[in-house]
């Protein structure tokens, strides 16, 4: 029944960058294994610096971050290897000079064998729809196809966390239903899902939970319908459904 | 040094080697040797990255010519550039990238000294290239210099002069990667 | 920057596709070697075999010719330079330059052997995958000491996986600086600088970015290598490569 | 009354990449002055393209482009001078060491005196309220400030026509909320606009009129509240309000 132990653990985190500017000033947050968790909030919050320290890619010496039980600042290795992450800009996270071995880049780094690789990498196109891209070159890819590889580079990993920063900016309607629908897909599958945005009315529907973050902390923590009430006053737009006092609906639907 | 820190000079070395050929593929015909950017970011990445990760750069340049990536000027690439007309130049790049990356690393970002290391660069870089040149062509050396020399003179001291300002503004950029961050970070932040 | 980005690589099932990268690299390098010493009867052979090797991988000539029209316009360069150049029996003068039978002969012979090098570097690239190419590179320097060659091969194809980028980084500053006049100065310094200064602080962000993405996805310097197996294939063509440059020396 | 004279025409622009990808295959598009323009169609359908011609960023030999009634063609510089243009990218933007140098670079490059650029730039900042960071180094500022910048730079060119490709993306709700009330101020006071994006929420009900494009073409052209009708057809997502039956409603009130 692992479904309700913490996966994730934030206790107390505080981060300031080196140039003085402070973006984390207190963290506390627990997710459960097989939650989808939406972080919202106004520009400069601090949402990418807290997701950046999930798996260690920032480390601070005030609070502690655990995954699955194991603190990230003792053990990144595995931090990076739990949590696989998809980056705010699409095209600053492609390594691969095809589809076929920018998805195959992070099994390479798991020292796993050519065959396992192979199979993973075939899995995880299936997987987000890409196969007959496997050969095409990365950048020519459209925005939504461009996340989609960068969620098969996850998938190749197997990691049971995924942590999504804004993965709609700049898609299409048809690329943000793409992208959504791969999302629920894995959580489905029972992926422990993380994801901020700026438009609530996207993703909301179809979240567990809302978490509302300001300066630096973490303003508001519940579930989606209520947590939501009022939250234009936190610097994030609430959905119009919302607003009409009706139930949030999904892009899906 | 960090593993982070030895990743960041691996992607900057990569990017200088991406710059290069950028530098490169826009070639104005001038005779057998082209104008080009292409010896600005050999320069800058000596300045920027030293001696030891300017080599690596210029090195995974050649190599990926040399394996007929189209890096070179004007595109095609292959074994056959590196011993064409021009393959002086090319091959040059790496004595120059060392000894500017070598004086840069003295001179604590004095902009005097980067102009001192890129001329001194400059100097080796027309030795290699226009000897070559004279071998290849089996032209005389006033005609090899008159071909391989004289037309991209005027370019090199702009291409000097450029240098400057874009070493000023990424040096910070780089070396903020290698002082070790304060605050509450003890990685990268 | 279309050309640039391209590896060159054209999928396809072809033997030569087919051959193992190292085969190709070893024949590669031997084709070089034996064209580079090669009289004008031998480079004749080298450049018909190559017109036989681009059939299977479905390239016409003048796709190849349009490729290299670059390097074209350089070896005429050289061909005239020697034919100009080189002392001996005159065959006839352009104003007062005189251009000698040597000098044709020996224009002709070192473009030529320039030109079938260029041309299998193009088929090796045309007939190998990207990866495979990587490969080639750990492989090749396996055996030189204080070359890291895991790394090596990284940064090959992180070169290629930049210079998109740049190209589109470099087209979106030049329009929004044309967008707002740039082109009103004249003075190139300062042309070349606020191009240049601007573009090469957004490029290192971006590849900030990259170094970030690739921690997240584990790197390590020893990755799991490319693994290639020699088939008989391989075993058949290597000796008749060797065969053939040895003839070209020799006879 | 000058208002109603066309100040762009388009007629009959296509445009093929070197690659050969067509982007825009048969253009037809007039805009009159003082007119605000909304551009919708999924990613790839050839907005930028289009936007880039209207100031000769891009020349296609076939078609017409007249800038009130002069060629583009003809004469790219007063095209430019016309024409303002802030990019999907604000970062692409960014040419000055300063706030204050990037915004001066456009009045410096028409050969203002000193004197007359201090003004413009002065004023410009002000307008967008950028005042108090004229001395910032614009890389290090948030997103939002950034698209201010990047706007201010256009203002101080003083150019009566301004094109936005997708100035709300990556925008928190107040930052959207800040340049919205920037393009309606300078929509009042005469500018032409035409604003590119893929959230019509954020604007529709604002705009007088929506161009929806589709494979290089112009698929719709009409007032907002009907043109809007059924539009998710086009890979476009129809406003909430609008689904339900209900007048478009701004993120301003
Ligand atoms: N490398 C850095 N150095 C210094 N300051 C930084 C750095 N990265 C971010 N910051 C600052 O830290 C704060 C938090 O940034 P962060 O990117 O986490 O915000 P965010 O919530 O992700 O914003 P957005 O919604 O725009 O993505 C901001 O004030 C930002 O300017
Ligand atoms: N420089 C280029 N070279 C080749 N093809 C290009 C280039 N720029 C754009 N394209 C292609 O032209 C088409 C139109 O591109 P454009 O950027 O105009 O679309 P868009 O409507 O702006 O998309 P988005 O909503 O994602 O901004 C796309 O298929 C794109 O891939
Ligand atoms: O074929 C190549 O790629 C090498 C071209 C070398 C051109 C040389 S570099 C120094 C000098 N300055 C130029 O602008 N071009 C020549
Ligand atoms: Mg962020
Ligand atoms: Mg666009």
């Amino acid at each position: 029944m692992q479904a309700r132990m913490p996966i994730l653990e934030v206790e107390g985190l505080r981060h300031r960058f080196a140039d003085g500017t402070p973006a984390l000033s207190g963290i506390d947050l627990s997710v459960n294994a097989g939650e989808f968790v939406v972080i919202a909030g106004p520009n400069g919050c601090g949402k990418t610096t807290l997701l950046r320290h999930l798996n260690g890619l920032i480390l601070s010496r005030t609070g502690r971050v655990r995954v699955d039980g194991v603190s990230v600042a003792r053990n990144p290795a595995r931090a990076r290897r739990m949590v696989g992450m998809v980056f705010q800009d699409a095209d600053a996270q492609i390594v691969g000079e095809t589809v076929y071995d920018d998805v195959a880049f992070g099994p390479e780094n798991l020292r796993l064998d050519r065959s396992e690789i192979h199979d993973r990498v075939t899995a995880a196109l299936a997987a987000v729809g890409m196969t007959h891209l496997a050969d095409q070159r990365p950048h020519l890819l459209s925005g939504g196809e461009k996340r989609r590889v960068a969620i098969a580079g996850i998938l190749a990993m197997r990691s049971p966390i995924l942590v999504l920063d804004e993965p709609f900016s700049n898609l299409d309607y048809p690329g943000v239903r793409d992208v959504l629908e791969q999302i629920l897909s894995l959580h489905r599958n029972g992926h422990t899902l993380i994801l901020t945005t700026h438009d609530l009315e996207k993703v909301l529907a179809h979240a567990d939970r809302l978490v509302v973050m300001g300066d630096g902390r973490i303003r508001r923590d519940g579930p989606p319908e209520t947590t939501v009430k009022g939250i234009d006053a936190f610097g994030v737009r609430e959905p119009w459904a919302s607003r009409q006092g009706l139930p949030l609906d999904s892009w899906l639907s | 040094m960090t593993q982070s820190q030895q990743l960041h000079l691996t992607v900057y070395a990569s990017l200088f080697a991406a710059l290069i050929a950028a530098g490169a593929y826009l070639a104005i015909p001038v005779g057998p040797v082209p104008i080009v950017l292409q010896n600005l970011f050999v320069m800058v990445a000596g300045l920027l990255l030293g001696s030891r990760w300017g080599l690596a750069a210029v090195g995974v340049y050649l190599l990926a010519g040399a394996l007929g990536l189209p890096v070179f000027a004007g595109g095609a690439g292959g074994i056959g550039r590196i011993l064409g007309p021009t393959g002086g130049y090319l091959v040059g790049y790496l004595p120059v990238v060392f000894l500017i990356g070598f004086i840069a690393e003295r001179s604590k970002g004095r902009i005097p000294f980067d102009v001192l290391a890129m001329i001194c660069g400059t100097v080796v870089l027309y030795a290699c290239g226009v000897s070559w040149l004279k071998v290849v062509t089996g032209m005389g050396w006033s005609k090899a210099a008159a071909a391989g020399m004289v037309p991209f003179l005027p370019g090199d001291v702009l291409k000097i002069i450029a240098a400057v300002p874009i070493a000023k503004t990424l040096r910070p950029v780089i070396q903020g990667k290698f002082q070790d961050a304060g605050a509450d970070a003890y990685s990268r932040g | 920057m279309a050309e640039l980005t391209a590896f060159g690589y054209r999928s396809g099932r072809s033997l030569l596709h087919r051959l193992d990268p190292r085969t190709k690299l070893i024949s590669l390098i031997l084709i070089s070697i034996g064209s580079l010493g090669a009289d004008l009867s031998g480079l004749a052979v080298l450049f018909l075999l190559f017109l036989a090797a681009l059939r299977p991988i479905h390239w016409s000539l003048s796709a190849v010719i349009r490729e290299i029209r670059y390097l074209l316009f350089l070896l005429t360069l050289v061909f005239l330079a020697r034919a100009f150049s080189a002392a001996g029996t005159p065959v006839g003068s352009v104003w007062d330059v005189t251009v000698t039978r040597e000098g044709l002969f020996e224009g002709l012979l070192i473009s030529g052997r320039l030109l079938v090098v260029v041309l299998w570097g193009l088929i090796f690239v045309a007939v190998t995958r990207p990866a495979e190419v990587r490969a080639t590179i750990v492989w090749l320097l396996g055996p030189v000491p204080l070359i890291p060659e895991k790394r090596v091969a990284t940064m090959v194809s992180l070169l290629v996986r930049f210079i998109p980028v740049i190209a589109r980084q470099a087209r979106e500053t030049g329009d929004a600086q044309r967008a707002r006049g740039i082109e009103a100065r004249k003075n190139p310094v300062f042309r070349l600088t606020a191009f240049a200064v601007p573009l090469m602080r957004r490029i290192f962000q971006d590849a900030d970015q990259l170094v970030i993405a690739m921690e997240a996805r584990c790197y390590s310097e020893d990755r799991t290598g490319p693994d290639l197996t020699w088939h008989r294939r391989d075993w058949l063509v290597l000796p008749a490569i060797m065969a053939l440059i040895l003839l070209i020396r020799f006879l």
